[in-house]
């Protein structure tokens, strides 16, 4: 069974011939593309400076994954910007910014690159726009979840979710590494929860939140 | 002619301008009018397109002889543009100028709102404020000053330079004041010009001697103004000379002193080369200094540290010029008008710790590099590294603190340009691999374009891409030993890692360090960025708001050498046609002592910046020196018994204003926007 | 001074030596600290990618007790997972400069009786230790100088990313001084605060091992024999995948990977056992420079 | 922020503004030029120098209805005037005080400094000094002073009735 998104990444020097190539329509029209999505992913990242790019670079630059992404983050906002939403929300480059915050405080606009990266993580989650069983969101769902019924995030359980959700057989070739982790103290099985859950879960089930469009 | 004593029960005519679409897109001015006519003593309200045109005005001059009108009302643009205009028209009519009031329904109002019912609303506000005040206006007479011919030009760039050629070739006098011990200012250090490839030195040197030879040019170098007063027409202005230790009518500048001196050779960083070289505590900061004089550094000179030297330098001098007991000297000088011409610095590449500037020893400014390429230069034009090597692939980082919101926003305009001078000249000397990172090429003068095609001709690499970083991290075999530039390609779309071994940060132009101070000393005002600001981005780029200040050059923002010359001749006419007309108009808002309501308290002496009151001792009574009165007011406010007054801004006039405000019935109904 | 100390579910768990020397070290210099009352998870990353204002509000209740409690006595907060510190002090930011997100998040706290002025101060303890309790008081309570420790120190992301509190984005010394002040050497590397690709080894597993990769590499190569942390995941990243990367590109990198307060404490003479030196995968050099020879983990 | 009745009936907060020349109304200019839209609540009063400013022209406005006062000078060290500025400040300091005895909120009045090439900051700061009157509500002291007169009159009636009463 393979892990379902992520590709390998190949390096240039690894790559055979490649095979023969396929015709693709790479023109756009204006009605396949949504304009509204540039200012709509700003608000929502309070990063109203998102539409001040200047198509510099230095995000992509400094960015430590960029040459893993199909799009760089100067491409996302570009694309952002001008209503790619498609293309955007299915691309893997949202999935894999680690938000090391680099294009954040590199930016010569001052755009919050990385909040824009988390708003377009929402709204592909929100819009379920992520291939199935993809491990990032249901990681954060299952941790999600985790904080919901404790307050706190029990490392072992959570892996275990995300293993059992995504790739059942990933699960045993880590199995040795958590074999070493827990037999040197770093991985407990026991369950960390707060006294006040009742109020939290209040908080954070209020009738003032967003509703999302995915019932969590 | 209407009588115009004041005592007449008021005619107000009243005129709301359109100024096209500027204000009658958002603000509806014939509502305004229709506003204005019912409100009490208006005899006439008109709206017209445009009110600054000459039928506009002819508006208000016919309508005061035949409506018999004794006050104009005008709503239009901001009073510091046409606030002149209207009171032309006004006393073109025959009433006094003063009888005018205006109000700024433009830059207050409709440039500035959305919702035009609020604006009208608040236009209206405005509106009767202004009828209510002109009807208590007093006639005034405006007062005439004479002007000092002479001007005087603060900094010896290449702006301060054709500044003072200019007017002293239209005989004016001349002080030209230079910080430096030479005028030269930057393009003095630079190798070639952009785009012609000029030598620096060819074009400036000339215009360096020709101001120092120049009849009607006093040339103070080694100098700073500390101390300006006065108003246009009639500065005094104190000037700082500090000590050389060489006197300048005694050297010649043979040098043969530098050559005697103890030290065989320079310790200390040479300011010219940018630290590139050294120099002796006694030196010449370039060949072509002008003036041609020496000058002794007492910080790194061993007589000044332990008065034992061997003085090999006074010894060697056939004309006795050295003199170790030299003082400042402070002299006083007056004059009309004054250009800054004072300039800019580069930024410091420090600043961006991400690009290893003083870290790497390979990685230089771009003015480094103008020296280094540089015949006279540190390394005689050899591009040699600060480790010695010769690089075989060059890399220059454009926009370094510029465009960027971390350090500065602004683009400093002549990077790009200089960038591809650079690239051109250390191609040329080193047949190195030259690449330029860049986010856009700007190459908008005459010839610039062209320019650029010629260096894409010469294979120059030009990646579109700010770089994010330069670093000694080598993750290939080839890369060792180099700095490695991390840049995504832009145009390609891939991050790229390019190992060069020389990088060139092309540094933007900064406001001077002290450019705050300055404009303080000068009263005038600076940007948010810092440089000097002018009156009108448009229609006033070098006048400032005091009248007899002029800016030129990169004081006023980053400029290149044929803007900055531009500037600096423009500078001069205005300060020539200032002169010329021999004497100015002064604005009559001085203040004004009644004597009845004076109680002799003395309050007010100690409040005048001016020391324009004192006290007569006979009388009991304070008196106001019209002539030195500015105008500010401070002391009317001041005045327990109320007995200062201030003609233009008259309690009444500003009670009137506040009434009219808010005298509407009902509260402001808006859209209920904010 | 004292602390409130918000330990964050990592340094329960994976991040357990973490927790032990700090509060070793803390004993130590005698420096009190309270554990946040009830505290829970501040959301990590992960939260934020579901729901922006319910991660603030996660976070926000944190700093609300943290509130409460300093106003009966207690310190700054304290929050030694980089993580957790980040999400903190972001709350806090957003709180301060967004309307939208402080009315939302008040609301929700209030629901669950807990109400928030903004005045909690959220600190690291690299921070607190370098910058509150100061070079000159620690270096005097060295025992054991840390001599022949070649330290490659790494600060990772979110320590210093993106508000800079205390330090550079891209360059930062702190750690650096304080190794230097042990008696380390601290060595010059340009991935200070390079990014160790965070949860994506457990998710896109390939990207994250080549970042890591990439920072074992250089610190080898500029002679490091210790990297040092100070955050519970980038020591998990570093430590516990070296043999896969081994295995997976042909590599031989073998670095002990410490927390920065264990190494603190080693140099205090605290006990190694107190420190969770233990639980670490590749032991430390010996300070004379010599390193035992213990197989890592599978 | 509570909303009271006025607010529902349309109230919109009256600022006076007294700006200086050189600066603030500059600035003022520079904002229009910019295109800053800002709220409309702001009419500015021109002055040479923020230290013509007399008091009596603060309470004057507000007696008048204004529902807050704002004044504009140079920043310090920056006066076109050399010191008109300090002279204004210190005079505001008084008068805060004794907008304080007088009940009058602190958010009512407001001085700052705004240089000629701070466009940005006269719509921040006319934005932010609307946002805190409207918070506050309207002051309507002209309201208040005839809700006084006739308190005071009917006082007056009321006690000269009862000094009829004492003295019946």
């Amino acid at each position: 069974m393979k892990l379902p998104a992520p590709p390998a990444i190949r390096t240039a020097a690894a790559s055979s011939p490649p095979p023969m190539k396929t015709v693709t329509r790479r023109l756009k029209f204006e009605s396949e593309l949504d304009l509204s999505f540039g200012e709509h992913v700003a608000e929502r990242a309070y990063g109203q400076k998102l539409l001040s790019c200047i198509q510099c670079g230095t995000c992509s630059a400094t960015c430590p994954l960029s040459h893993y992404m199909d799009y760089t983050p100067r491409k996302i906002i570009a694309m952002t910007r001008e209503g790619f939403k498609e293309e955007v929300l299915n691309s893997l480059t949202i999935w894999l910014c680690a938000s090391c915050y680099s294009c954040t405080v590199q930016c010569p606009r001052q755009i919050h690159i990385t909040d824009v990266m988390y708003a377009l993580k929402r709204e592909a989650i929100a819009r379920r726009f992520y291939p199935p069983k993809h491990p990032i969101p249901v990681l954060a769902r299952a941790f999600f979840d985790r904080v919901m019924h404790d307050g706190r995030n029990t490392e072992s359980r959570l892996l275990i979710t995300l293993y059992l959700r995504t790739n059942p057989f990933k699960m045993l070739k880590e199995a040795f590494l958590g074999l070493h982790l827990f037999r040197s103290g770093r991985l407990s099985l026991g369950r960390e929860h707060i006294k006040g859950i009742k109020e939290l879960r209040a908080m954070i089930n209020g009738p003032g939140q967003r509703k999302e469009a995915v019932p969590l | 002619m209407p009588e115009s004593n004041g005592h007449d029960a008021p005619r107000i005519g009243f005129y709301v301008c359109h100024c096209g679409h500027n204000i009658a897109g958002i603000v509806d001015v014939a509502a305004v009018a229709k506003f204005a006519g019912a409100l009490p003593n208006v005899v006439v309200a008109r709206d017209y397109k445009y009110m600054c045109s000459d039928p506009g005005q002819e508006l208000i001059t016919t309508d005061i002889r035949e409506l018999k009108l004794n006050r104009i009302v005008v709503a239009s643009c901001s009073p510091l543009l046409h606030e002149h205009t209207f009171r032309v028209a006004t006393e073109k009519g025959g009433l006094n100028p003063f009888y005018f009031q205006m109000v700024n329904i433009r830059e207050n109002v409709s440039w500035v709102s959305d919702d035009g019912k609020a604006a009208t609303v608040k236009a209206c506000d405005l509106v009767r404020a202004a009828v209510r005040r002109v009807a208590v206006h007093h006639p005034l007479e405006t007062k005439r000053v004479r002007i000092h011919p002479d001007v005087l030009i603060v900094g010896g760039g290449i702006s301060g330079i054709h500044a003072a050629l200019t007017l002293a070739n239209a005989g004016k006098k001349v002080t030209l004041v230079e910080r430096e011990p030479t005028i030269g200012g930057h393009m003095a250090m630079f190798d070639k010009t952009f785009p012609t490839l000029d030598c620096a030195a060819c074009i400036l040197t000339p215009k360096m001697s020709a101001v120092k030879n120049h009849p009607n040019i006093t040339l103070w170098s080694y100098s700073e103004v500390t101390e300006v007063s006065g108003y246009v027409g009639n500065y005094t202005v104190k000037v700082k000379r500090k000590p050389r230790y060489v006197s300048e009518e005694l050297c010649v500048g043979c040098m043969e002193c530098i050559d005697a001196c103890v030290y065989k050779e320079g310790k200390t960083p040479d300011e010219f080369n940018q630290g590139l070289s050294k120099r002796k505590p006694v030196y010449i900061p370039f060949p072509q200094a002008t003036p041609q004089v020496v000058l002794i550094d007492p910080e790194t000179c061993i007589e000044f540290k332990s008065g034992r030297c061997k003085k090999t330098c006074v010894e060697k001098c056939d004309r006795d010029a050295i003199d170790f007991k030299q003082k400042e000297e402070i002299r006083e000088i007056r004059v009309g008008a004054i250009i800054l011409a004072t300039g800019f610095k580069t930024f410091d590449a420090k600043r961006i710790p991400y690009y290893g500037y003083g870290k790497f020893p390979n990685v230089y400014t771009s003015i480094e590099v103008e020296r280094l390429v540089n015949a006279s230069g540190p390394t005689s034009g050899e591009l040699i590294l600060r480790d010695g090597r010769r690089p075989k692939t060059v890399g220059i980082i454009h926009c370094v603190g510029s465009r960027d919101k971390n350090t500065n926003r602004w683009c400093s305009r002549t990077c790009c340009m200089y960038s591809l001078k650079l690239a051109h000249l250390l191609k040329e000397h080193s047949h190195a691999e030259v690449y330029n990172f860049y986010i856009d090429i700007r190459a908008a003068g005459k010839a610039y374009e062209e320019f650029y095609d010629k260096l894409l001709e010469e294979n120059i690499h030009f990646i579109r891409g700010r770089v994010a970083e330069v670093t000694d991290w080598c993750a290939r075999p080839e890369e060792k030993d180099k700095l490695i530039i991390r840049v995504e390609d832009t145009m390609i779309g891939v991050v790229r890692r390019v190992p060069v071994d020389m990088v060139v940060l092309a540094v933007g132009m900064e406001p001077k360090e002290d450019a705050q101070d300055v404009r303080r000393m000068f009263n005038i005002s600076c940007s948010t960025e810092g440089f000097f600001l002018e009156r009108h981005p448009k229609l006033a780029p070098v006048d400032t708001f005091t009248d007899g200040i002029y800016i030129a050059g990169a004081c006023q923002g980053p400029k290149d050498i044929p803007d900055s010359v531009a500037q600096a001749g423009a500078a001069a006419a205005q300060a020539l046609s200032l002169i010329d007309a021999g004497e100015v108009e002064l604005e009559p808002n001085t203040a004004y002592v009644v004597e009845e309501d004076c109680s002799g308290c003395k309050s007010c002496l100690a409040i005048c910046p001016y020391t324009a009151i004192s006290r007569d001792e006979a009388k009991q009574k304070a008196v106001i020196n019209e002539a030195l009165c500015k105008g500010c007011g401070t002391c009317v406010a001041t005045c327990p018994s109320g007995a200062i007054r201030q003609h233009l801004f008259e309690d009444e006039q500003i009670f009137s204003e506040i009434q009219g405000l808010l005298e509407a019935d009902e509260p402001i109904l808006t859209g209920g926007q904010a | 001074m004292s602390y409130l100390y918000f330990p964050g579910c990592s340094l329960r768990s994976t991040g357990r030596a973490y927790e032990e020397s700090i509060l070793a070290v803390f004993r130590k210099l005698q420096i009190p600290l309270t554990e946040l009352e009830d505290w829970n998870c501040c959301g990590a990353t992960a939260y934020v990618s579901i729901d922006e204002n319910r991660a603030f509000t996660l976070a926000a209740r944190n700093l609300a007790i943290a509130e409460r409690m300093k106003t009966n006595g207690g310190g700054d907060l304290m929050a030694p997972c980089s993580a957790c510190y980040l999400v903190l002090e972001k709350t806090q930011h957003y709180m301060e400069t967004d309307d939208g997100v402080k009315q939302e998040v008040t609301a929700a706290l209030r629901r669950g009786g807990l109400d928030y002025r903004g005045t909690t101060k959220v600190r690291h303890p690299l921070d607190i230790l370098v910058n509150d309790i100061g070079l000159d008081r620690i270096s005097k309570a060295v025992v054991h100088p840390m001599k022949g420790m070649n330290v490659c120190c790494y600060y990772g992301c979110q320590v210093v990313r993106p508000f800079e509190t205390f330090d550079h984005a891209a360059y930062p010394v702190t750690m650096d001084r304080l190794v230097t002040a042990l008696g380390g050497k601290s060595i010059d590397w340009p991935m200070k605060a390079r990014c160790c690709g965070g949860s994506l080894t457990g998710t896109i597993q390939e990207a994250g091992l080549r970042l890591n990769r990439a920072l074992l590499k250089e610190a080898t190569a500029r002679g490091a024999n210790i990297i040092l942390t100070c955050c519970p995941l980038c020591q998990h990243n570093l430590e516990c995948y070296q043999k896969r990367i081994n295995r997976r590109f042909g590599e031989s990198l073998q670095m002990p990977i410490a927390y920065f307060t264990q190494f603190l404490g080693l140099a205090l003479g605290i006990p190694p056992r107190e420190l969770g030196i233990q639980r670490l995968f590749v032991p430390l050099p010996e300070t004379d420079g010599k390193r035992k020879e213990v197989p890592a983990h599978a | 922020m509570t909303t009271t009745a006025e607010q529902k009936n349309g109230w919109e907060p009256r600022i006076v503004a007294f700006f200086c020349n050189w600066c603030t109304y500059t600035a003022a200019d520079l904002a229009g030029v910019s295109r800053l839209r800002h709220a409309p609540n702001a009419r500015i009063i021109r002055v040479m120098c923020s230290g013509r400013l007399d008091p009596q022209f603060v309470l004057d406005a507000f007696a008048r209805g204004a529902d807050g006062v704002l004044v504009g000078g140079c920043h310090p060290g920056d006066c076109h005037y050399m010191e008109g500025n300090y002279k204004a400040l210190r005079r505001v300091r008084l008068l805060e005080r004794m907008l304080d005895a007088m009940g009058i909120h602190r958010d009512r009045f407001r001085l700052e400094w705004i240089s000629a090439a701070e466009g940005e900051k006269v719509k921040t700061t006319i934005n932010d000094m609307v946002a805190r009157v409207r918070a506050l509500g309207p002051l309507g002291l002209p309201g208040r002073f005839a809700d006084w007169d006739r308190e005071m009159e009917e006082l007056a009636h009321a006690v000269a009735a009862h000094t009829e009463d004492v003295h019946a």
